[in-house]
């Protein structure tokens, strides 16, 4: 089973975790599914790593295991307790229409992709569509999402899908640089995370639903 | 082009004449009424002894009026005499030293009634306010009227120069008639009595009735003021009657300064005004006076004749 | 020396920053805070002078280059700016309860990180450099935007940080893609993200990749710099955030995000040609200065005016760039500067308005003139000033901007320009005339000016008329050179 | 060169009065007085330099560069005939409003803070240094910054007067509308440099002869519109009646009289400079646009001043009169320039009435502004219904005030009248060039300049009569004393100005020689209009090629003096003495003030044959008792409102205003709005541009 194949089954895996991201009526399940995405953007890292032995890979994938797919869940479960949202938020578009705005991402994708022709070097010829695909739909949560751990969540979904892209059409980028990224994106969650609380502490509503100044 | 230029002397004759043969039209009117009313009527002379009765006696001002008031029968006596040197009365042919053309007389004549209605304001009563703000009112309509009838005949010889235009037409005025100067002279002819302040428009023989326009501006003034004022307002009529004859039949003889040319001229110049005169006298005692707000209509018709009148010479 | 410089630069303002941390006295935080902005001031000075003498230096993924240096310049002269006026203004605010005196050395703690990251956001040379310092201005600035803790700011604080990271991770992936097609080219390891490097090789890109990454880049960066129609978060940031730190936001912030899609732009100029990422930005700046007009008309709050007033004027730098050419350009860039300083001098007057009168409603002050003389004549010059009169320095950079468009021939976005441009003089005008005229409202205080915040504003002041006035030969060599580096 | 000298004095002097603003730091009044003094200094320095170059070497420009302060463009001054009258005209106000400026403001404003003072001071150098120097910019740059700078500090006179929103107001409505006139310049401007590849005029001009006719037809009426939207033109003028009036009356004289001019200078210089093609006439529709404008302009001006109680916005308003008859001699010298025959004679008149208008103007509009300003500063009542009685009270003024009604109304033998005859003859002799359509519309605005003539004259007997004949209607008009000497100085001035320019025309027309050669490359002004001596004014040859029409203001003017000197004997007639003073006859009422004749009541008739224009807006209340025919009071409000401003301003202003309005309302603050703007832009911007083409 060669490398391109399996960056090929791990993508349309990625894109089917994004999917339930997006119908995930219950915010914990899709923490649950963004690790699960996390978990699935560190195997492809060692599986490139031990495709093109390119030893930074492996540090990278190191990394996406241990901080997004155990650390930040973590941190957003957490949250999600102190918060004790449990039931059911409606969204904030019904969630027909956003599968069908998925639909449509996915399909513009595909078709901006196929308009490139192949890309020198990427991996396989699907692996900047999907990544193209992964990043938008992540915005599309957080655009639909209606709570902020919502927008968090999908948040994360969209730098997975730029994480896939880095290492699937280049490999990967420079180590340096990538651990910026991850630090940033760490320090991003933190500040988000104490917004929240703090919103939640003073006055009792969830941050993103407030819609106070306007015009 | 034709005619040899007449000299600043003759000019001067010429105003003074215009001037003292200005209360004898006057008299002439009213005598004229006087019998078409089957009334006996004052004698032609009445107005000048009117005006030496008016310089014998002392002044009586109102408080209010300013040091202006005093001023105004001067000037505008002035004014008006002024524009009467503008206009040939015997001889056509510019000047020999450029004086002034139609629009500086009518400018003149401006002036004159501008001056007038400011005086007529200084007094303070509402008469004068009346007169003046009336008077205002139909100078404005009548000004441009004027202007256009002088234009319609101007353009064609292409100058304002009062002279000038007459010795343009020419002796044979009457056969160079175009239905322009038809037009335009029946524009004048509804003109007349505006500008010298008769019926339709105006009364000069009432006094303290809410219907006058110039009377009501004078009435403040006494003595030998309101004579200045008078005598004005007789130049101001011959003048005009003048420039209609000067626009329409300038008759007399243009070359040769002899005395018979000269007589002949005077005569002509004699016989012109006494019809219009006589015009005149007619149109006021077979009309009544119209209503103010009656009266641009009535010079609306003057205004589409001299329109017309314009349009054809252009087209 | 120079090189030296780079690395002593970002430094700056860190250690100022950590040296805040020491002291909790109001005076000693900003006596460090000016004596740190000085320091930086004077460097970049040394900085600017060692580059315009031998050309750009680097070190590492730093590069300093005349382009980051008209930025840099910009930010540091606000820097410092901003560090006169927080004296008093701190002051009030603290004898009000606005800022809590306790917290204060946080909160330059604060401001001087989000210096600092901006510094490096403007001298990197590697793109994932520029991307990870715009990333630390988001984070630091989003802390100071929600520094007040009502939970307006909150809100704030929170669709900021949240909309822009939206944005600068578009940004990122951008940067991935052009990255992806220069590693392909030869641009290896580390180099495979250097501006530079890309630039060596530049015209051998895959166009189409580049495209889409520009295109990443363009939204993903625009976003932060404010570009409609994705700016939505700037009138509630710019709005909510301390005056000092409303000034930093519009004068630089939003400045460094343009820079980063110069940068971008230069190298998809050389990959598909100078037409493509020219007329991206034009179609970005005329919806930006279409979309800032109802809401700069229509406006109550004053900061928010300024905040639609900074998306307008993103549009018009935008919109030189995109009319292109040489002088466009350098419109485009010396507008970079002419607005950073005017929007900062107009926000620390309005500021200095709303502390007199409690308020930010435009409907409640009146008649400035009366109470605060000197500051409402700034208000007032400020106003002009943006609104495009002369002898203020918005007026030569719209000139240049207008004619770039008109030899350019877009006869339309000219008109719309135009139009746009006089309809929002209308309304702004309007606005501060209202303000700054007729009678005082009883609740005004009265007390009189105090020095520093004039300070600071006299000293934009100055700048802001003397670059209506003249271009100084050196500013305009720097800005030439700049102009290259863009127009090649 | 002695000229130059003289230019940097100016400069120097200018910059000096701006400087001493300072001074207020210490003391007001000597503010006041130094800037004022530096103001004077500047504009007697204008003089000098314009005699210079007007009755210099006959073509000769001065040209001088600046400092370099922009690396993308040179600027420059060059003053060339046209530049250096429009720098006479501007300079000549500039005097009198010096002299009369400090004494004003002391006396109509004694408690002005030292802020205001240096405010005013500031302002007012500004303002008149950038006129100077915009007439003699020699590039775009220049003159666009001095344009500019010139709106400002006006606006800056304008709001600085006093403290109410009314002023703020006027000043928004004028800077906006002042603005939007500058984008138009700035668009013509921009690209002719853009062709020239330079900002100074040579280049433009050289740049202009190279485009085809319809860009140049297009450029010419942007900048028309420009110009006139500054120069007050109908229905551009709205800004006007608000803005002249509400700044100190002495820069209200400069804004009436000289400012406008500055937009004559400026469409003078674009239609018969910078864009005229290189041979050959211009094209027709410039000069009809602009006769037609200016014609009714002159007519809609003056009636609107006829209704209006606003001593200072009446007078405003008889700029937007005066602008039109301008632009009608303007227009005509447009369409007669290089027309075979008399054409080139005809536009000769045509341009020399035109310019000898725009100093006539601002010549007697500046007397009559300081001559309201006096009233106003001593009874601090703008309002005539509430004055009267001042002509006792106030004699110089009032005489002064009345020596410039007169001029206005083109009344013999002042200054007014000498520029409209040369209009009428420059129209008279069109008529003889153009049959058909053309040449009715030519004498059809002969007959509209004759009637506005008339309407003049009637408003300013309304004017002076109610404002300073009768009785003293309120208490400020009974308390009022005659004006300080130096504004009675600088009104003198001007008044001066009037006659000698009424009497003795002849004289001034060795300046206009310059700017009329320069201009049509023609026979200069006294070649035509002086051919027969400076005491005689001709038209030279008219079209039908007989001799000219000729009059002589001097003589006329001897004439009437003799006449009024006998006139005055006849007056004093046989029994001297003084005269019997008695009360006003009221049909044997005691008279009060309540008889007399009210601004309103004046032009009541005109307002009844003209409502079709007016459209006047009349309420009567009456208040009886029990029956109708008991009436215990009767209120009466009538207003005539500007059409232009109700029926497009109004509405184009609500229009945008409600659209903005209802934006910003539908904005909900939801966050998730703001992603979705950002994910949809994305999608757009790559389905636009990313896809391959």
């Amino acid at each position: 089973m060669s490398t391109p194949t399996i960056i090929d089954d791990l993508g349309a895996l990625l894109l089917f975790t994004m999917i339930l991201i997006l119908a995930a009526g219950q915010i914990h399940r899709a923490v649950y599914a963004v690790a699960a995405q996390s978990l699935l953007i560190a195997i492809a890292g060692a599986v490139l790593a031990t495709a093109t032995g390119n030893r930074d890979l492996w540090v990278i994938a190191g990394i996406t295991l241990t901080v997004k797919t155990i650390v930040l869940p973590c941190v957003l479960l957490w949250v999600v307790r102190r918060m004790n949202v449990r039931r059911e938020v409606e969204p904030v578009i019904p969630i027909g229409a956003t599968l069908a705005l998925a639909v449509m991402v996915v399909v513009m994708s595909f078709h901006l992709g196929a308009s490139l022709g192949p890309v020198s070097q990427a991996i396989t010829g699907n692996a900047l569509p999907v990544g193209i695909a992964l990043t938008l739909l992540g915005v599309l949560v957080m655009a639909t999402g209606k709570t902020a751990l919502n927008q968090m969540v999908g948040l994360f979904a969209s730098e997975n899908g730029i994480f896939f892209t880095a290492m699937s059409v280049t490999q990967g980028m420079p180590l340096i640089i990538e651990i910026g990224v991850i630090l940033d994106v760490i320090l991003a969650v933190l500040v988000m995370a104490i917004m929240v609380l703090r919103v939640r502490s003073t006055v009792d509503a969830d941050i993103a639903d407030l819609d106070r100044l306007r015009g | 082009m034709m005619a040899d230029e007449k000299s600043l002397g003759f000019v001067v004759l010429e105003m003074i004449l215009l001037v003292s043969l200005g209360p004898l039209v006057t008299g002439i009117i009213q005598k004229t009424k006087a019998r078409l009313q089957s009334r006996q009527g004052a004698g032609v002379l009445q107005p000048y002894r009117d005006l030496i009765k008016l310089f014998r006696k002392g002044t009586v001002q109102a408080d209010t009026a300013s040091g202006l008031f005093r001023m105004v029968p001067v000037l505008v006596l002035a004014a008006t005499v002024a524009a009467g040197a503008l206009v040939p009365v015997v001889r056509a042919g510019p000047p020999a030293f450029p004086m002034g053309d139609a629009l500086l007389l009518l400018g003149l004549l401006a002036l004159a009634r501008f001056l007038t209605a400011v005086g007529a304001l200084d007094a303070g009563g509402a008469f004068g306010g009346m007169g003046a703000s009336r008077e205002m009112m139909v100078a404005l309509l009548v000004e441009p009227v004027m202007m256009m009838v002088v234009f319609s005949t101007a353009v064609a010889a292409g100058t304002t120069e009062l002279g000038v235009l007459a010795a343009h037409r020419g002796t044979s005025w009457i056969l160079a008639w175009r239905a322009a100067d038809f037009l335009g002279f029946a524009a004048m002819l509804v003109l007349l009595p505006a500008e010298t302040g008769r019926i339709p428009v105006d009364n000069p023989d009432t006094h303290l009735e809410l219907t006058m326009l110039h009377e009501g501006m004078l009435l403040e003034h006494s003595g030998p003021g309101l004579g200045c004022m008078l005598l004005a307002s007789h130049t101001r009529q011959i003048v005009t009657l003048g420039l209609v004859s000067a626009l329409f039949f300038p008759l007399g003889p243009v070359d040769g300064a002899d005395v018979t040319g000269f007589l002949l001229g005077a005569g002509a110049f004699a016989t012109k005004i006494l019809v219009l005169a006589l015009y005149l006298a007619f149109v006021e005692s077979s009309y009544a006076k119209l209503r103010l707000f009656r009266v641009p209509q009535y010079l609306g018709i003057g205004f589409v004749c001299a329109l017309t009148a314009l349009a054809l010479r252009i087209l | 020396m120079a090189e030296t410089l780079l690395w002593v630069l970002p430094l700056v303002p860190t250690v100022t920053a950590a040296l805040m941390l020491t002291t909790r006295d109001r005076r000693i935080l900003s006596a460090i805070d000016i004596g740190g902005s000085a320091i930086l001031v004077a460097l970049t000075l040394v900085l600017a002078g060692e580059v315009a003498s031998g050309g750009p230096r680097s070190l590492g993924v730093l590069r300093a280059d005349d382009l980051g240096l008209v930025f840099l310049l910009l930010l540091v002269v606000l820097t410092l700016a901003v560090s006169i006026y927080t004296v008093g203004w701190l002051k009030q605010a603290v004898a009000v309860g606005n800022m809590k005196a306790e917290s204060l050395r946080s909160y330059f703690c604060l401001v001087h990180l989000f210096v600092a990251t901006m510094v490096v956001t403007v001298l990197a040379d590697n793109l994932g450099v520029l991307w990870i310092a715009m990333e630390g201005t988001t984070i630091t600035s989003a802390v100071l935007v929600g520094y007040h803790g009502h939970h307006h700011g909150l809100e704030a604080a929170w669709k900021y940080i949240i909309v822009t990271t939206i944005g600068i991770s578009f940004g990122l992936f951008g940067t991935v893609l052009v990255s992806a097609t220069a590693a392909a080219h030869g641009a290896v390891g580390a180099d495979a993200m250097s501006w530079s490097a890309i630039m060596k090789v530049a015209p051998m890109l895959d166009p189409g990749i580049v495209r889409i990454g520009f295109i990443f880049v363009m939204v993903g960066y625009g976003t932060k710099a404010g570009l409609a129609p994705m700016h939505l978060w700037l009138p509630d940031a710019h709005s909510q955030a301390p005056t000092p730190v409303s000034a930093l936001l519009s004068g630089v912030l939003i400045k460094c995000a343009l820079l980063g899609i110069i940068r971008f732009q230069t190298i998809a100029a050389a990959a598909c040609g100078r037409a493509y990422p020219t007329q991206v930005l034009l179609v970005f700046g005329l919806v930006s200065v279409v979309v800032a007009t109802p809401f700069i008309l229509a406006q109550r709050d004053l900061k928010r005016l300024l905040g639609y007033h900074s998306v307008e004027h993103v549009g018009i730098v935008a919109l030189g760039l995109g009319f292109g050419g040489p002088i466009g350009t350098y419109g485009a860039l010396l507008h970079v500067i002419n607005h950073g300083v005017t929007k900062a001098l107009a926000f620390f007057a309005s500021g200095t308005a709303i502390a007199r009168y409690g308020t930010r409603d435009m409907r409640v002050i009146r008649g400035l003139l009366a109470v605060a003389p000197i500051g409402g004549t700034l208000l007032m010059l400020a106003a002009l000033s943006l609104a495009g009169v002369p002898p203020f320095s918005i007026f030569v950079s719209e000139l240049l901007v207008l004619r770039a468009g008109i030899s350019a021939g877009h006869w339309v976005a000219v008109a719309i320009f135009l139009s746009m441009v006089v309809i929002i003089f209308a309304g702004l005008l309007h606005h501060v005339g209202a303000m700054v005229f007729g009678k005082p409202t009883e609740e005004a205080s009265r007390e009189p000016e105090a020095w520093s915040p004039l300070l600071g504003m006299v000293l934009l002041a100055a700048i802001m008329t003397l670059l209506g006035l003249t271009i100084p030969a050196s500013l305009d060599g720097l800005l030439q050179r700049a102009t290259e580096i863009i127009v090649g | 060169m002695e000229v130059g000298a003289s230019l940097n004095l100016m400069a120097a002097c200018y910059g000096a009065g701006a400087i001493s603003a300072l001074l207020a730091r210490w003391s007001g009044r000597l503010a006041l007085a130094v800037g004022h003094l530096a103001t004077l200094a500047g504009a007697v320095a204008g003089v000098a330099v314009s005699l210079g170059v007007l009755l210099g070497a006959p073509g000769h420009t001065l040209s001088q560069p600046l400092l370099v302060l922009f690396p993308f463009a040179r600027l420059s001054l060059s003053v060339d005939g046209l530049s250096a009258y429009f720098l006479l005209v501007i300079s000549v106000v500039a005097i009198a409003a010096a002299i009369y400026g400090p004494a004003y403001l002391r006396t109509h404003s004694p408690d002005a803070g030292p802020a205001r003072q240096a405010a005013q001071v500031l302002a007012l150098n500004v303002f008149v240094g950038c006129m100077a120097f915009l007439c003699c910019a020699g590039d775009a740059l220049s003159f666009l910054l001095c344009w500019e700078g010139m709106t400002l500090a006006s606006y800056v006179l304008v709001v600085s007067d006093d403290q109410d929103g009314e002023n703020a107001r006027a000043g928004l409505l004028y800077m906006v509308m002042a603005h939007g006139g500058t984008v138009l310049l700035m668009v013509v401007f921009l690209f002719l440099t853009d062709r020239a590849g330079a900002f100074d005029f040579a280049a433009l001009r050289a740049a202009a002869h190279g485009l085809d006719g319809s860009t140049r037809t297009t450029l010419f009426f942007l900048a028309f519109v420009g110009f006139a939207t500054k120069a007050g033109a109908v229905p551009l003028h709205v800004w006007l009646p608000r803005a002249h009036p509400a700044a100190p009356s002495h820069v209200s004289a400069l804004m009436s009289g000289v400012m406008l001019k500055v937009a004559i200078y400026g469409m003078l210089r674009f239609g018969f400079d910078l864009l005229a093609p290189v041979a050959g006439p211009l094209p027709p529709s410039w000069g009809w646009t602009v006769l037609v404008a200016g014609t009714i302009s002159a007519v809609l001006g003056v009636l609107y001043a006829l209704q209006q109680h606003d001593l200072k916005r009446l007078l405003a308003f008889h700029s937007v009169e005066n602008i039109g008859i301008i632009l009608i001699g303007v227009g005509l010298a447009m369409i007669l320039w290089r027309r075979e025959g008399a054409g080139g004679v005809l536009a000769t008149v045509a341009l020399t009435a035109a310019l000898l208008h725009t100093i006539n103007h601002a010549a007697f509009k500046g007397l009559l502004f300081l001559g309201a300003g006096s009233v106003i500063a001593r009874t601090h009542v703008r309002n005539m219904e509430e004055l009267g009685g001042l002509a006792r009270r106030m004699p110089w003024t009032a005489g002064l005030f009345l020596l410039g009604a007169v001029a206005i109304s083109a009344l013999p033998p002042l200054n007014g009248f000498v520029s409209e005859w040369l209009t009428f003859q420059a129209l008279l002799g069109g008529t003889g060039l153009f049959h058909g359509p053309a040449g009715l519309v030519i004498v059809f605005t002969a007959a509209m300049l004759a009637l506005t003539g008339g309407l003049a004259a009637a408003c300013f007997a309304k004017a002076f009569g109610v404002t300073f004949l009768g009785r003293p209607r309120t208490s400020h008009a009974e308390d009022a004393t005659e004006a300080p000497p130096s504004m009675i100085v600088g009104m003198a001035w001007l008044g001066a100005l009037c006659v000698a320019l009424g009497v003795a025309p002849g004289y001034a027309m060795r300046l206009l020689d310059a700017p009329t050669a320069e201009l049509l490359q023609g026979p200069g002004a006294s070649a035509v209009v002086t051919a027969h001596g400076p005491l005689v004014l001709s038209t030279g040859l008219t079209a039908l090629g007989t001799d000219a029409t000729a009059i002589s203001m001097t003589l006329v003017a001897a004439l009437l003096i003799v006449l009024a000197a006998l006139a005055w004997i006849l007056r004093r007639g046989v029994r001297h003495g003084a005269p019997r003073v008695a009360p006003t006859w009221t049909c044997g009422m005691t008279p009060t003030s309540r008889f007399d004749y009210t601004a309103t009541a004046f032009a009541k008739p005109l307002r009844l044959v003209f409502a079709a224009l007016y459209r006047p807006r009349r309420e009567v209340i009456r208040e009886t008792a029990g029956t109708p025919y008991v009436v215990r009071r009767i209120r009466y409000a009538g207003e005539v409102v500007d059409l232009a401003e109700t029926q497009i301003y109004h509405r184009v202003q609500r229009g945008i205003t409600e659209l903005s309005r209802t934006i910003r309302a539908r904005s909900t603050g939801r966050i998730h709005g703001y992603i979705g703007f950002v994910l949809g832009a994305l999608f757009v911007a790559l389905l636009l541009f990313g896809v391959g083409r």
